[in-house]
């Protein structure tokens, strides 16, 4: 499909939905090319209110095989409209989340920067617009809500 | 021919299952399919209009017809990052 | 000099120029409250090739409490320019750095993530613009040159 | 009066320290500070178009007029990141 696919089998995954913590080193690191001088990242975190609601705890739930397929295709768009990224990195957090973790961490690399930033923008904008994956905000209140992009 | 038919977050609460299988007729469309799981679990109409449906791990619009052994998914508004 | 003076003594130092290894973690954890709900990051990297010519490592120099100074000052300047941004950290490296290292790590945070992305380039357009620190490529035939921003 | 002068990178390598003591007139600006430095260091004459000046670590202007027991800087062009 993609021009790398042969390069991705090699080493890391470079779109994933895991059940484990997120490290930004660690996605960053999938990155590694002696080519690479600049990295731009994404990391979202669980927040504490939402609305002046206090939150107790997150739940994410996906449907992971499509999650990743279209995780990939957010990656292939980007290298497609943004000639200069080498390479993109998006690993979503699932299960039960608690306030200050992780839920994602996106990372695109580039021998130089000028591009990073709008394209980790445009890829955590496209993530929320069509990757399946949702979230369960639960209030401290015993409440709880399916949440969609606001 | 059957389809495997899978649900997520609202709606896997709402029908109280991730998974079930159902008989169509040769033909049926998306469409089709939706009214008729929203027969069998009346709690669907409320979200009906808002699912998005996946095919094999595509999205489909209601107009596609399905076929032995699709795998499709109701996909409510997603929500992730 | 800045509203929060008084919260950062109590914890991790948010402008730092070091000789030690920098970590994305670290630095975003030097971030953590409540209410963040998105951090961009921005990461430098020894690249391995500059104008076609091969890096065999670079030395970073600084004139370590002005560039401390003036990244502060950087943080204010986004926080006065976006008000959004809750918090901003950047750490420098200093000394040998070898290809794929990190040379600065740049955070920061906010509840939203709308505003992160431009204030992520700005941070780094500007300590290239102002922060006296200063980077020696030695090249893998032998020569070197201190370089300023292309 | 007396003044620390200090230099960094290629400058540091040029003059070959990092730090010297001068001795000034009273009322000596930047500008006449760098005069007598690249008295005493022609090499430096190479640069001085190109330096930023910091006192007390915050950048000024060449008619910045100094005081005893300043901290000068003598900073080629910056290139962190």
């Amino acid at each position: 499909m993609t021009a790398n696919d042969g390069r991705d089998a090699e080493r890391a995954k470079l779109f994933e939905v895991t059940s484990a913590e997120l490290s930004v080193d660690e996605v960053v690191g999938r990155l590694a090319d002696p080519g690479v001088g600049a990295v731009s990242a994404f990391v979202g975190v669980v927040r504490g209110v939402t609305d002046g609601r206090e939150v107790s705890y997150l739940e994410y739930e996906a449907y992971p095989e499509m999650a990743e397929q279209t995780l990939r295709q957010i990656g292939d768009e980007i290298r497609e409209r943004w000639k200069t990224i080498r390479e993109v990195a998006i690993v979503h957090r699932l299960g039960r989340l608690e306030i200050g973790e992780r839920s994602v961490v996106i990372a695109l690399s580039a021998a130089h920067r000028q591009e990073t930033f709008g394209a980790v923008r445009y890829a955590i904008d496209r993530l929320k617009e069509i990757v399946p994956i949702w979230k369960k905000e639960v209030w401290a209140d015993g409440g709880a809500k399916w949440r969609s992009e606001e | 021919m059957k389809v495997t038919v899978k649900f997520f977050a609202a709606l896997r609460e709402a029908v109280g299952k991730t998974e079930i299988e159902q008989e169509l007729p040769p033909g049926a469309t998306v469409q089709d399919l939706l009214n008729l799981l929203t027969q069998e679990h009346p709690v669907l109409s409320r979200y009906v209009s808002y699912i998005n449906v996946a095919v094999n791990r595509k999205y489909v619009d209601l107009q596609t017809t399905l076929r032995q052994g699709d795998e499709v998914a109701c996909l409510p508004p997603v929500g992730g990052g």
